[in-house]
């Protein structure tokens, strides 16, 4: 698929966008409020749909569709803020599984498009492109025994398994129930009210038919899940962007101070044609995310510049967002400021703008130094 | 856990020094002495960090500061203040927000009191200023109003003359440690004037008069330190009045323009530069060029801050003007504070996803830094926000000094 | 001096190649292969450098590309352009620039080609396409005015009907490359209107018509490439009248309008970055974590508008609105140059202080660089402040874009 | 003398500044675009009213004051955008001379006091924190022989002597005639049309009372030089952005577009106030460069703030000013251009921001490493 092709979404893809769009749409804000990080409701709402079967094949209950059907719901999940871990699950976690074809991946898949089990990626994907050390394995006859520590994990109480990367001899990626032994798993809070956990391995031990992916099928499995990941960050990031601003607009319309519209201030308007700007140059990195997940063969370094240019988008409208809802824009009453602390949620599980210019920093140097050598 | 600052080492020599003079440095050592006996740990850590101190913990260093007499530093002597310069007081409150201390509610001591002294009656002084002076009594703020946000002076709360008393009916926003405070001074509408700002009187009021209710705001780093304030039927005895009726609108322009000090927080900054070092080497960031450069350049921005309030205070020849300069301070101090937020979250990396009490509780330590440190700065971003829309927003002091520029007028 | 960019290797493969299907890749790779041999390197020195080439060497390499029928990229096989789709127009600006050809002058084929090809009678397109497609007969424009920047239907020259012909009095301003042009289009009005966007015509005329004089502007980067246009009784034949008469506003509105493509330069941009990192070589920059942070930035920032752009050609679902769009590219191209252009400046450091003839011929190279990369960065900085004014400044920009937020209107 | 001394100038100093103002205020700006990058009356001038022996003994001729006033000449200069090379003759070099006493030293101040020798710095002060190598100097017997480059010295027709920094076994500072043999000096512009020069010198004979400092003695006198060099640099940018405030401010109060003042716009009004900000943080780092240059022992890593800081100011309000400017800013004609090339050319000569973060980013690396080992 060409990227133009990809621009020119299918009719199905399209029809998934109108419908999720209508969904998430139709969804209130005191029911985000109410639902308190996770509502069971909206997830089977959203498994009936097909949607958290958005990348699993068709022989395993879903739509067999890519990252650009998979990051147009997460747009749409932005936009009405909901705090449920669909990223986490049907798109990093399937993603990877998806690259792991067998029997233990196939009933997975089939479990998570059905919402009959939640999978939270751990060490990989949420947040991307972490420099945190993953846990280590060490083999025991044909089985693994893990030790090690995970220190943010899109996981709450519904969560029943993790895809846990590890390292050691080599790269693999594994299974663990909930509950396994030696898995101690304590519950946090992210800034926007959803779901995170810690996870602490004790000698966990991983029997054969757990481990799902070893050496370089498994680095490839995981490259493809953190290249998803990306994508639907950046797409979650436009949709909370998008509606951010249109609240913003609305505000601006509604209230009035020295006897005129806030939306009559020059000053007031130029910010907010800055944020309009911001949200369109993030959605042009967000398409190129999703084109490059599909898409590309090695799309590693486009993919630092979309998560870089799109934190930045989000830092300067999350904050113009606050800022134009004056004193108002200060209380957990309005909605704006839950689609400010989403939008630094998505900040800190892209790594931040920081952290994606540094890795592109570094090859920018290579390719420096190799000019120099050319030039020699 | 090494976060919090070592006892003694928060405030070490700097450049500061080099701008003083000897009676002005000894004076600072002075302070600085007496506030790291002062300042519990506990309660530094957690400033430091961020965080809001609680009531008890701000009380308790409130009788500190009153056993020096040092609660209202702007106050003239006769009135029970130290009768400081306004480069005392910049130095005091540089080392109070260096020392890691509460920061003292400005409510009684920089907003109320001077109006009390110079307006009030030789009663109204009786009444309330030593309960200021020794920080036992909290006052709050009732000036905003909803539909009335930078536009104060379009405030519909109004004060009906009844005699004996005046009825006061209406509601105020924003209102900050409403709920811990003991008395309120407002605006209230008491006649209704050709010009908006006229017919508005300065009444102060206790906080247990019948007919007032608080309603906390819930803030987005959800905290509660904002409140909405009602008044149905309340109250007020006529000597609540404060000066003269239906020049309220004068004693708020005085309030507000009184304060010339301390509205830069360089203190809490140049705390916030040492925190960037301390992540910055808990992180790996020592060698990141882009982060030192960023760390450098707000560097410079805060010692130009520095500079530029101490050369307002100075008043000399030089000196921006009385009218630019506030609005300046104002746009850069929140500039500044806000960027320094932001770096500490960004290098906070992922972790800056998380929040709350348990998140504290999930982990001893993270990259050798107490979980506080990085929810601390998470909520002090988000809260931070406030600092660019309280007290005229940026559009607000940019209006300000455009009218300078352009208008020549204030 | 080794900066001028090695022949052929000028645009290695990108990321580009991976949004285009194969057959705008194949086009890519023939539009390469032509300019590679059709650009002189003296030229792509100049070009790369900063500088705006001579009128001989634009015209030379016009031929060349008349030779292929590709001066007027834009146009339909009917009038003798290419008709070529909106990507591949992108794709061949992409390499145009990126190849160090001269910039090909807009004013005839992207402004008043299409206007004549339009509006025109057959008389008029077959008497002043051909030139324009040959590339030998050069156009300016005349549609501003002094004391009509922004607010360009204020205008104030008239063409008077006399009946065989209009008489034009009255000036313009900004004329870009009047001294070297054969012939000019003008708004000019003919009758009073209600509104001031009406009585309006639009005109095309002869340089060398008596009563015509033009003089120069030295723009800030003491270059002539501006000038003022007086016009004194000049006399402009009936048939210099383009389309109906009082319709010119909505011929220049279509001619803004029509080109969308270009608007970037995004090949330019993508040369600076690569003369960035040649720079970064030469003045040791390799190692310098902030340079390269920011050299990350503008490029992430660069990608997202090559994509913007594309997105907006491609006119998918999900494309730009037509009406925001081009604001919003306008707006982030003069950013993005600019950045670019400042970076250069900064990168060259204290050097950026010289400039001129003399500096050029006082060095045989600095740090590995010709001084003429110098000097033409700092040229290209100073004349690059007008991207945020041309055309719309960046004040007009964002109020055409919050006029579709805001009021939902264009 | 403290700061707050400093702040609260005396008498004669405000003397200097009011007369200084007054002057440059009467310079009409085609006088200084006549005179083509240097003017002998006004240079006559300049030195009657003592103004080139600012920082020269009275036994110089000189009026004996600091760096503090030394700014504040600068200051008028900038914004009178004059082009003669104060700051090189009378204040960097002559400042490096005033630590250099002896017989040679005296004279040669004396005669830049009386505007009858322009001094030009090479190898130091101009521009600032120069990366590039300075000559190097041989002993032959008690003379020294030196060879090298300085490509940028502010001199040109009118400039007689250059004070040479030298490397080698020791620093030196030595000085050259402007006929020295071997010496080749080839002309050339600033930016901003003022002469600079280009010195190649090719086994030059330095005889041993032309070498004016040596080891320490030399290099405290450079130091000092340097930091005078800052100092008088960020007055002169601020003189220069006081009066292109000025003229902006004018401007959007003289030209109307649709119907109405540019002063009426308020987008356009917060830019000027965004301007006058930086103005100000810009005078405060100018104030606390000249009273780091007098007063405090080791100013270097505060110098370094204070021209980042400025160099910042002045690339917004040199930017800021054409854009408000619109068109009309584009052209030479108008005065702003002018001051915009000045403010360039400024930068360049503090050796632009970028270069100055890059010293202050390398102390605070060392500084965050000393809190490591503290730590440990």
């Amino acid at each position: 698929m060409t990227f133009l092709e990809h621009l020119n979404q299918s009719d199905e893809a399209r029809m998934i966008h109108d419908t999720a769009a209508r969904w998430a749409g139709g969804i209130a804000d005191e029911a985000v409020r109410a639902s308190n990080g996770f509502s069971p409701d909206r997830w089977a709402e959203m498994a009936q749909m097909g949607w958290l079967g958005i990348l699993a094949g068709e022989d395993q209950g879903g739509l067999g569709m890519g990252a650009a059907e998979a990051a147009t719901l997460a747009g749409a999940m932005g936009g009405a803020k909901l705090p449920e871990p669909f990223i986490a699950s049907a798109v990093v976690a399937a993603g990877a599984l998806t690259r792991l074809p067998g029997a233990a991946t196939n009933t997975l898949l089939a479990d998570i498009a059905a919402g009959q089990v939640i999978a939270a990626p751990a060490g990989f994907g949420l947040p991307c492109d972490s420099d945190a050390p993953c846990p280590t394995a060490t083999a025991d006859g044909d089985a693994l025994v893990v030790t090690g520590e995970v220190a943010l994990c899109e996981a709450g109480p519904a969560t029943g398994v993790f895809l846990l990367r590890t390292g050691g001899a080599e790269t693999c990626l594994v299974l663990l129930d909930r509950d396994a032994p030696g898995l101690e798993v304590t519950p946090y809070r992210a800034v926007d009210g959803r779901h995170l956990a810690r996870l602490v391995l004790t000698q966990v031990r991983v029997p054969a038919g757990a481990i799902l992916g070893r050496g370089a099928g498994a680095v490839a499995a995981l490259t493809h899940a953190e290249a998803l990941a990306v994508a639907a960050l950046c797409a979650d990031t436009v949709g909370t962007m998008d509606r951010a601003l249109a609240l913003t607009a609305a505000y601006l319309n509604e209230r009035e101070q020295f006897g005129r519209k806030l939306a009559s201030f020059q000053a007031l308007r130029h910010l907010t044609a800055d944020m309009m700007v911001e949200v369109e140059f993030a959605r042009s990195m967000a398409d190129l995310a999703a084109f490059g997940a599909d898409g590309i063969e090695a799309p590693g370094e486009l993919l630092d510049r979309a998560r870089a240019r799109v934190c930045r988008a989000a830092k300067l409208v999350g904050e113009t967002s606050i800022q134009l809802h004056g004193g108002m824009g200060m209380t957990d009453e309005m909605a704006i400021g839950h689609y400010f602390r989403r939008l630094i949620f998505l900040q800190a599980m892209m790594g931040q703008e920081a952290g994606a210019l540094r890795r592109r920093a570094a090859t920018l140097a290579e390719e420096i130094e190799l000019q120099r050598e050319v030039a020699q | 856990m090494t976060d919090h600052p070592k006892r003694g080492s928060q405030s070490p020599a700097d450049h500061i020094d080099l701008l003083l003079d000897d009676d002005l440095r000894v004076f600072r050592h002075g302070v600085r002495a007496f506030l790291s006996e002062a300042v519990p740990t506990e309660t530094r850590t957690r400033v430091d960090n961020g965080y809001v101190p609680a009531k008890p913990e701000i009380v308790a260093f409130l009788r500190k500061l009153a056993s020096r007499g040092w609660v209202a530093p702007g106050w003239p002597r006769e009135h029970g203040g130290p009768g400081w310069t306004q480069l005392q007081r910049f130095v005091f409150n540089l080392e109070l927000a260096r020392s890691g201390a509460p920061a003292v509610p400005p409510f009684g001591t920089s907003m109320v009191g001077p109006v009390i002294y110079t307006f009030g009656t030789d009663d109204q002084k009786a009444r309330y200023l030593p309960g200021i002076l020794s920080g036992e009594e909290f006052w709050c703020q009732g000036f905003s109003e909803p539909g009335a946000g930078s536009d104060l002076a379009n405030l519909r709360t109004r004060a009906e003359d009844r005699g004996d008393h005046y009825l006061l009916n209406g509601q105020k926003i924003w209102t900050s440690k409403a709920q811990y405070a003991d008395r309120i001074f407002l605006l209230a509408r008491t006649d209704d004037g050709e010009r908006k700002q006229h017919g508005i009187s300065f009444f102060v009021l206790d906080m247990d008069t019948p007919g007032i209710e608080v309603k906390p705001i819930i803030s987005i780093d959800m905290n509660h330190s904002l409140n909405e304030v009602f008044f149905t039927d309340v109250k007020i005895p006529r000597d609540g009045l404060v000066g003269e009726r239906g020049k309220g609108w004068n004693y708020a322009k005085f309030l507000l323009g009184n304060e010339r000090t301390g509205i830069t927080n360089v203190g809490r900054c140049r705390n916030q530069i040492e925190r960037l070092k301390r992540l910055a080497r808990a992180r790996g960031l020592a060698s990141d060029g882009a982060f030192l450069t960023e760390l450098a350049r707000v560097e410079a921005d805060l010692t130009a801050m520095e500079i530029t309030e101490i050369r307002l205070l100075s008043a000399g020849p030089g000196a921006p003007s009385a009218l630019t300069g506030p609005s300046i301070l104002k746009l850069q101090s929140a500039q500044i504070q806000q960027t320094l937020q932001a770096m500490i979250v960004s290098a906070l990396g992922p972790m800056a996803a998380a929040r709350g009490k348990e998140f504290e509780s999930a982990f001893e330590d993270l990259d050798g830094l107490s979980p506080g440190f990085f929810d601390g700065a998470v909520g002090e971003y988000l809260f931070g926000r406030a600092a660019s829309i309280y007290g005229g927003t940026n559009q607000i002091q940019r209006d300000i000094l455009a009218k300078m520029a352009l208008d020549g007028r204030a």
